[in-house]
């Protein structure tokens, strides 16, 4: 294990960081071990360790080292952990160090070191952006192999090689005041909206509270530390009840009406598996108001070589310093338009470091912090511009020349000087991701150089607030008074009010005015030598830009779809704002006419799982079984899905293929006694004095005669006249009905008569309740079935003249209150006993003990499928598709001539629904009887030899049939019912199957069975 | 109906055979339990009527009209399932009797008078961490103030639609289709596992 | 994830609802005199504006209800909502532009 | 047709190649001409197009090479290719249902195979392979329905088996047991991706080329009509631009522009969201589609997993949706594809499709002459560019639909004739 070479020792006064010494961590990178301690992020611990060469750029494969300090890392990205637990293009300035963290390099081969890829950097004349839309065109067959060798290229990490170990959740939260951003601004706003009592979330990226404050040794509130006060407050809003504190939550997405999404990492830091433990929980935020405390993100400087490892963020370098007490080199220099620039060179001399120089963009910098650098003796080049960084895996130094008053040239010849970390800061921008994905309005401030908050996309439906850095406030001072003031009027908003707290003295270091140069020049024009890297994980550069807009590609969003700057894994972080500047100094225009491009979530890379939450595996979707569900199990039934049900497909007996299992059930259906669960059809009770009427609206024949205790078969239409479903419906009473619907009918056919009973015809005195999970149903056919039901029901008269076809008899079965239909959906003699769901299993048990002696055989959907096609009925969403008509099922017979209207009517009416050759249903028998046609098999007239050929139809039903002793089929074909007789051709792939155009039935064609 | 005279077989509730052994930690957070034996009748008519009369003299409850409210009567709560619908919750099992009692008092009022009995099944969901494990899956919101005991709601129980109440403090029924009890059953004990759960005998 | 503003249950999240287009097309009291293009125009002819427009919602997994909402189909602010049979808001939209076919 | 002023010839493009890169190599890149001219719009034009996507700048295309009409306008409202072109995740396939259907899109896909060479702008057509899934016996019956008609409308097409499938796409979860398991599926060799910005800055070259002016941040706000009825012309924010022929071809935006013109049309502007993950390496090469699921997902050459999901339900212009969509995306994402679960969404976002009652777009004539409409294309736009483009092009050039345009007029609402591409309307039983 390497020392920490890197470790500053703790300062007397500043501390040593929020570090804990006292508890190392080993964790190991592309092999090597190396520790670091508690506190430390994978980057800072790196850094400790003199690890600076952390990946590979994404197209020139050039050396990177760690840019950042937090989300907007461009460079160090990590592939996590082997296994199912891998996880790719992980920011290594985002992940906690914990102990036995295995953590690997990525885009590289053979090693980090030695990467082939590099090759693309010398070649890199040959790859402007957007070079691939200009070759790979030739051979046209050559495309797909070019391309395979892109793709292997291409990508970052690796996916995991398995499925994900752990779990994820979702929790709904609706606070009063939601504040994003826990630095000065956000806690002083937590602070001030808690003590009123209102429900507060604070949520925050970073383990800690306190935002930027963990990184400044150069500030005191209230005559303390910065680190006393972010303390205190914590301390007081944890003893809040309604506050509810979201350390490790990144609020990453922004949508409308102030509903925003937040990932809270529960146990990633802690690097074991947690039992009961989420690994992340997606919060679903509906918050009444919104402050935006997110801060601001520093601005890299666009010079050659620009993205040699050891060049980062001034923040960065500070940061580490500060917050790690990690020197990110020993001999750093600054390169700064901007005040702050000095405060790094400040932290890093009085923590013994070696300040090479202060090059400073500005010719006459003054203030508080550019005295004190002075006093230091660290020599500062004012209007001196960084001309180029040189070194290979690591920074070792930078040319540097006056520039001309203008910054747009050189005044004098360059020098060299040598370092071994560059700490540059082109300035800062607010973090308005959030604001922008609200649809709020930016504005281009020209005192700052960034884009600010301007307006409030909807103030009334999604009240919101942007405080501190993200609203462009330079100060701690500003931002804590603005935060108290937000957080205070949102507070009031939502009702709950309390004294205003006193704003902390803030004492800071001042800052004077900054100068922005959105490239420093150097020697050579850009793009005549090395590389000024504008975009440093997608490799765009200041060149790319430029042949950008000369290619005529203007807009900002052109330019950032063509280059691909901002569309890494950072989405533009640090590249956005300098990419809009060189962009409008290329068209000679200013930033704000340029634009923007859109914001989208996430704010950072978000976990996919996440979002998944516990809606996986087993409760991916509910599965909704019947009350003899549990007797189906155990007596070894194979299930078939409709819509969210798990209905019985088959009961094979040891041994049998699904086709004898359906041959038997169906022979026993006809000759002995089937029983089929037939609980999931759709039940709606119909209540109201004008019940009848409305069912003469709905269905296409008539009802207002139906008798008491009688059924009726109907067909219900959409007003297109299409077929949408059918169903039986029972006259209970005057004003009562039961009606069924398909089983994936029911919830549509309710909302389709809730509807028109709402909004078209609230006249009429109808209520509808759904009773579909009321009644369990067990259906019985086939010869012997009345004697069966005779054993078990003595109060109901069940011979055929008391109890006739298409009625229904209330009485007792197997003990149980009980209503029989004779509905027969398989032609034969049929009662359809509906029970209180509690007793479903009762009843199923009876009948099969007492319909043994009888063969009594349950049978599935296939064999009822196969049953109802012999006696030609058709089944809604099989034999049609939603642009059927009752003409073109053959069931004229159901359309009443004499209703002036019903729901379906006008529309049968129209010319495409009235033409002769529609297609139309037939039954299609094969030559060979024992030939089955697949079910969407297409019927041809005239047959080709080779596709294409015209075709009539498809078969929408084909089975065996064991009781016809043959394969059947039906079909809707073009113009099928003037074809009966015809010969007709079914091409499938490597044979072709003669048919004949039948009448759609196949068995008892009179109906003799039904009365049995 | 034919009368009950005869012995009835066994009777089955929907989650009969899922719920599993009733026990689990006694500082369980959550604690789940199925309530079997209660009539639920849906009642729906006009509430400014002379329909409401007839309902709170056969009930004894008067009828809500505030959206989303429930009233308690002896043994009996009404629920609001909207302006001219309620569920009517009572621990008198008998619900073919209730329900033969308010047909007979409303004959001449447009209503609707169906039992549901068996066409809910009804879970307690109670405990210190009920309105955590709740929120997980539950969008509206669940706090004292805005959701009081005797407030009711319909919504998506996760992929479940149901009916929610607040019975008390830390307590809440759920009424969900048969057909969905096993699934939010399961999705509660897997939702209940970080506070820890209990089944209580139903 | 909209709030939309159902008139009995108030606001709820638009997961809740099913959506129903344009509001206040009627189903013709005759339809056997509509002509194909009237048919047509009621079963298929909606409005699809950009900015204020007349919708309806109904509150399908809450109080299973229909009711119409003024929302800005492109800044999604939610200018008013109410039950069906109340008078329509005045949005400034001419009325349906008929097809002259 | 107005004889087309004065004007050279059009201005003759640098052919794009490997050596074109290397000669503009030496002069570090400088050399390059722009794309497309971006010219101020002139008074009047023959034809203009409303809508700068990729079906806009096709038709513009088409009528400059094949029907020999030189004074051509495309107005874009906003950037070319910033609607549904730039939102899209991308797919093409021609393995649709009813014949009508399957001719228009086979007819695209023809002309997908020979476009990068055609416009020299290489649109990295990827004919890797689409597979439609189906998760349930219903399903596997609609299937069969749709792999038979496209077997005999003579497209490639091919049934797999879940094992097959498995080894198409290694990383699938075939599971009998999961809630929604996979029974099977076609699978077109011939479809694939592309790379959707390309098809539009291409063919903006290319008719650039043939002399097209492209002219962008010029929104239509209303349309001009002679006393007799014929259309004279738009309305822009650009002023008057006068025209014999107005082809619309504005997707999402479609409704607003017809009741500009006083016609209504059966078209909703519905929100359609995807995303991509992180660039990773290649994991998945197939387009793999599940309808039960409401799921598709393919892997860019960047890297990234494109995911797509089912439209919002409600109206939107704002090209965003609902989190819930994308939310039940990504777990079933994560049911059928095990290992998405621990990589990360880097972008999501929202188009505005215009979806027809039966899911077939609408190219046709209007109430007003010389005013042509194409669009209605919903989720399907992508994969029909070049094919849309080819047959309106013809529609305008000739004042009446070919064969394969003429089952898509807007009549066919009246008259009730439906190409209805939901797929069966209910669940069976």
């Amino acid at each position: 294990m390497n020392r920490q070479t890197n470790r500053f020792a703790p300062h007397p006064t500043l501390g040593g960081g929020r570090i804990d010494r006292s508890s190392p961590i080993g964790f190991s990178f592309d092999g090597q071990r190396y520790s670091g301690y508690a506190g430390d992020t994978l980057a800072s611990a790196l850094l400790a360790n003199d690890v600076h060469l952390v990946g590979r750029s994404f197209k020139y494969h050039r050396p990177r080292g760690i840019l950042g300090l937090g989300a907007e890392e461009p460079n160090a990205l990590i592939q996590l952990a082997r296994g199912n637990r891998s996880e790719p293009n992980l920011r290594a300035t985002q992940i906690e160090l914990f102990d036995g963290l295995d953590a690997a390099s990525q885009n590289r081969w053979p090693s980090l070191k030695y990467d082939v890829g590099a090759v693309n950097s010398a070649l890199h004349r040959l790859f402007p952006a957007g070079f691939y839309y200009k070759t790979f065109m030739w051979p046209a067959s050559m495309w797909m192999t070019y391309e395979e060798v892109i793709r292997n290229a291409a990508g970052l990490g690796k996916a995991p090689e398995g499925p994900d170990p752990d779990r994820y959740e979702h929790m709904h939260a609706h606070p009063d005041v939601l504040i994003v951003g826990a630095g000065p601004a956000g806690l002083a706003a937590a602070l001030a909206a808690g003590r009123t009592g209102a429900r507060v979330v604070l949520a925050d990226e970073q383990a800690e509270f306190g935002g930027s404050l963990l990184c400044e040794d150069d500030i005191a509130i209230d005559g303390k530390p910065a680190a006393d006060w972010v303390a205190a407050v914590v301390a007081e809003l944890a003893s809040m009840p309604e506050v509810t504190l979201l350390p490790r939550t990144c609020v990453h997405g922004y949508y409308d009406h102030n509903y925003l999404l937040a990932a809270e990492r529960v146990t990633d830091h802690i690097g074991a598996v947690v039992p009961n433990t989420p690994r992340q929980r997606l919060w679903k935020i509906r918050a009444r108001q919104v402050v935006l405390a997110t801060g601001m993100l520093e601005r890299p400087l666009v010079f050659r070589d620009n993205d040699r490892p050891g060049i980062m963020l001034s923040t960065a370098a500070r940061g580490y310093a500060v917050r790690y007490g990690v020197a990110a080199g020993r001999k750093p220099l600054i390169v700064t338009g901007h005040d702050d620039g000095y405060r790094t060179a400040l932290a890093y001399a009085a923590r013994g470091a070696q300040v090479v120089a202060v090059v400073d963009l500005r010719p006459e910098p003054k203030g508080p912090l550019v005295e004190a650098v002075r006093q230091k003796g660290i020599d500062i080049l004012a209007g001196y511009s960084a001309t180029g960084a040189f070194g290979g895996h690591r920074v070792e130094g930078v040319d540097v020349a006056v520039m001309t008053p203008d910054g747009s040239g050189l005044a004098r010849a360059t020098r060299r000087i040598g370092c071994d970390l560059v700490a540059m800061c082109g300035g800062f921008n607010p973090t308005v991701h959030l604001f922008s994905q609200s649809r709020g309005k930016l504005r281009w401030d020209d005192g700052l150089d960034a884009f600010v908050p301007d307006r409030i996309h909807d103030p009334v439906g999604a009240p919101q607030a942007s405080v501190g850095g993200a609203a462009g406030t330079q100060t701690i001072t500003a931002a804590v008074k603005d935060g108290i003031k937000a957080g205070l009027e949102a507070a009031r908003a939502t009702g709950s009010t309390a004294r205003q707290p006193a704003a902390p003295k803030v004492e800071e270091p001042g800052s004077g005015e900054h100068r922005t140069l959105w490239v420093l020049p150097s020697e050579k024009p850009v793009g005549h030598q090395g590389k000024h890297f504008v975009d440093f994980q997608n490799d765009v550069t200041a060149a790319d830009l430029g042949l950008a807009a000369r290619e005529g590609y203007r807009s900002i969003e052109h330019v950032k779809r063509y280059t691909t700057t901002g569309m890494g894994t950072d989405q533009g972080k640090t590249s956005n704002i300098n990419a809009l500047g060189i962009v409008a100094a290329t068209l000679g225009t200013d930033i704000p006419s340029v634009g923007t491009t859109t914001f989208r979530p996430p704010y950072t890379p978000t976990t996919i799982g996440v979002y998944g939450g516990r809606n996986i595996g087993k409760l991916f979707d509910p599965v909704r079984t019947t009350a003899m569900d549990a007797w189906h199990r155990a007596n070894g039934a194979k299930f078939e899905h409709v819509g969210q049900w798990m209905r019985p497909w088959y009961y094979p007996k040891a041994g049998e293929t699904m086709r004898q299992a359906v041959d038997r059930e169906c022979l026993a259906a006809r000759n002995a006694v089937g029983i089929l669960d037939a609980s999931t059809l759709g039940k709606i009770d119909v209540r109201g004095k004008d019940a009848a009427e409305f069912l003469n609206r709905a269905y296409t024949n008539a009802w207002l005669k139906l008798g008491i205790g009688k059924c009726r078969y109907g067909l219900m239409l959409k007003d297109s006249g299409f077929v949408m479903d059918d169903g039986v419906t029972t006259r209970l009473a005057e004003d009562h009905f039961h009606m069924t619907t398909t089983t994936g009918g029911a919830a549509a056919v309710l909302g389709h008569l809730e509807e028109h009973l709402q909004t078209e015809w609230p006249d009429l005195e109808v209520y509808l309740t759904s009773v579909t999970e009321q009644w369990a149903v067990a259906s019985i056919c086939g010869p012997k079935c009345r004697d069966l039901l005779a054993e078990l029901c003595d109060d109901i008269d069940l011979a055929n003249e008391a109890f006739p076809f298409m009625s229904m008899k209330e009485g007792t079965v197997a003990g149980i209150p009980a209503r029989v239909f004779r509905i027969s959906f398989t032609g034969e003699l049929s009662f359809e006993i509906n029970v209180p769901r509690r007793y479903g299993s009762a009843l199923w048990n009876a009948l099969m003990a007492a319909g043994e002696k009888h063969g009594i055989t349950p049978y599935g959907t296939e064999s009822m499928h196969v049953l109802r096609a012999e006696r030609g009925f058709v089944i809604v969403g099989q034999e049609t598709d939603g642009s059927v008509t009752p003409t073109d099922l053959g069931m004229d017979w159901i359309v009443s001539k004499t209703k002036t209207d019903f729901i379906g009517k006008r529309g049968l009416s129209r010319p495409d629904l009235m033409l002769s050759d529609r297609k139309q249903l037939v039954g299609l028998l094969t030559e060979d009887p024992t030939e089955v046609l697949p079910e969407g098999a297409q019927i041809v007239a005239q047959l080709k030899p080779q596709p294409p050929m015209v075709m009539l139809g498809h078969v929408t039903s084909s089975y065996y049939s064991a009781n016809c002793g043959r394969s059947i089929a039906m079909a809707l074909i073009k113009g099928g019912h003037g074809r009966k007789g015809e010969t007709l051709s079914v091409p499938l792939a490597g044979k072709t199957v003669r048919v004949t155009v039948t009448d759609p039935i196949f068995f008892d064609p009179e109906g003799s069975r039904r009365d049995g | 109906m034919a009368d009950a005279a005869r012995k009835l077989p066994e009777a089955r509730s929907p989650l009969a055979g899922h719920t599993g052994p009733a026990g689990g930690p006694h500082h369980a957070g959550l604690v789940l339990r199925e309530a079997t034996g209660l009539s639920l009748i849906n009642l729906r008519g006009e509430a400014g009527k002379s329909f409401a009369g007839h309902v709170e003299t056969v009930l004894g409850a008067a009828l809500p009209t505030k959206p989303n409210t429930a009233t308690q009567g002896d043994g009996v709560s009404l629920i609001w399932l909207g302006p001219d619908e309620w569920l009517a919750v009572s621990e008198d099992g008998d619900s073919g009797a209730l329900c033969a009692r308010l047909e007979e008092a409303m004959t001449r009022v447009h209503h609707a008078v169906v039992d549901l009995s068996d066409n809910y099944a009804v879970i307690e969901v109670s405990g210190h961490a009920a309105r955590w494990v709740l929120a997980k899956g539950w969008p509206q919101d669940l706090h004292p103030t805005v959701f009081k005991t005797g407030a009711c709601s319909q919504g998506m129980l996760a992929h479940a639609q149901i009916v929610l109440e607040r019975t008390d403090e830390d307590a809440y029924r759920l009424f969900v289709r048969p057909s969905f009890a096993a699934y939010l059953w399961d999705w509660l004990v897997d939702a209940g596992a970080d506070a820890g759960v209990r089944i209580a005998p139903s | 994830m909209q709030l939309v503003p159902c008139p009995w249950c108030g606001p709820r999240d638009d997961a809740e609802f099913h959506y129903g287009a344009e509001a206040h097309v009627a189903r013709p009291s005759v339809p056997a005199d509509c002509s194909d293009a009237e048919w047509e125009a009621y079963l298929y002819l909606r409005r699809n504006t950009k900015g204020p427009f007349a919708e309806r919602w109904n509150h399908a997994h809450g109080c299973r209800r229909w009711f119409n909402v003024i929302r800005d189909t492109y800044t999604h602010e939610v200018l008013a909502s109410y039950k069906p049979g109340e008078a329509k808001p005045d949005i400034g939209e001419t009325d349906r532009a008929q097809k002259d076919a | 047709m107005a004889a087309s002023a004065g004007r050279l010839g059009p201005t003759t493009k640098q052919r794009y190649s490997i050596f074109a890169l290397a000669r503009n190599a030496l002069g570090y890149h400088e050399g390059w001409q722009q794309a497309w001219r971006s010219p101020e719009p002139k008074k009047a034009y023959d034809v203009v197009i409303v809508g700068g996507g990729g079906h806009g700048l096709t038709t513009a295309y088409y009528l400059a090479k094949l029907h020999g009409v030189r004074n051509i306008a495309v107005l874009e409202k906003g950037w070319i290719g910033g609607g549904n072109t730039g939102r899209n995740t991308t797919i093409i396939r021609s393995g649709y249902l009813w014949d009508e259907s399957i001719k228009l899109y086979e007819h695209a896909l023809k002309l997908w195979e020979g476009m990068s060479q055609e416009i020299n702008f290489n649109v990295m057509f990827s004919q890797r392979g689409v597979i439609n899934l189906a998760h349930s016996e219903h399903e596997w019956r609609e299937m069969r329905r749709r792999y038979e008609a496209i077997r005999l409308n003579g497209v490639d097409i091919e049934l797999v088996l879940p094992d097959e499938i498995k080894r198409l796409v290694p990383i699938i979860n075939i599971d009998p047991n999961i809630r929604y398991p996979v029974k099977g599926g076609i699978l077109q060799k011939r479809g694939g991706t592309a790379r959707h910005d390309a098809v539009a800055w291409g063919y903006a070259r290319a008719a650039d080329e043939l002399g097209v002016d492209i002219i962008q941040n010029c929104e239509v706000t209303g349309f001009e009509r002679a006393p007799a009825g014929h259309i004279v012309g738009v309305q822009t924010t650009r002023g008057f631009i006068a025209a014999n022929k107005v082809g619309c071809v504005p997707a999402g935006h479609s409704g607003v522009l017809a009741e500009m013109a006083g016609f209504m049309l059966p078209i909703q502007a519905r929100p359609l969201q995807a995303l991509v993950s992180e660039p990773i390496k290649p994991c998945i090469d197939k387009v793999v589609m599940s309808n039960a699921v409401h799921m598709y997902i393919s892997q860019s050459d960047k890297g990234e997993l494109v995911l797509g999901a089912g439209t919002d339900s409600y109206n939107s212009y704002a090209q965003r949706g609902s989190p819930n969509h994308p939310e039940h995306l990504m777990a079933a994402t994560v049911e059928l594809y095990p290992i998405t679960s621990r990589l990360r969404m880097l972008r999501q976002w929202g188009g505005i499709v215009d979806t027809c009652p039966d899911a077939s777009p609408i190219i046709s004539k209007t109430p007003i002459p010389g005013l042509y409409f194409n669009c209605g294309w919903g989720t399907g736009g992508f994969k029909a560019t070049p094919g849309s483009g080819h047959v309106f092009a013809d529609l305008i050039a000739h004042d009446r639909p070919n064969a394969l345009a003429a089952p898509f007029s807007l009549d066919r609402f009246r008259t009730g004739y439906l190409v209805d591409e939901h797929g069966a309307a209910g669940v069976a039983h």
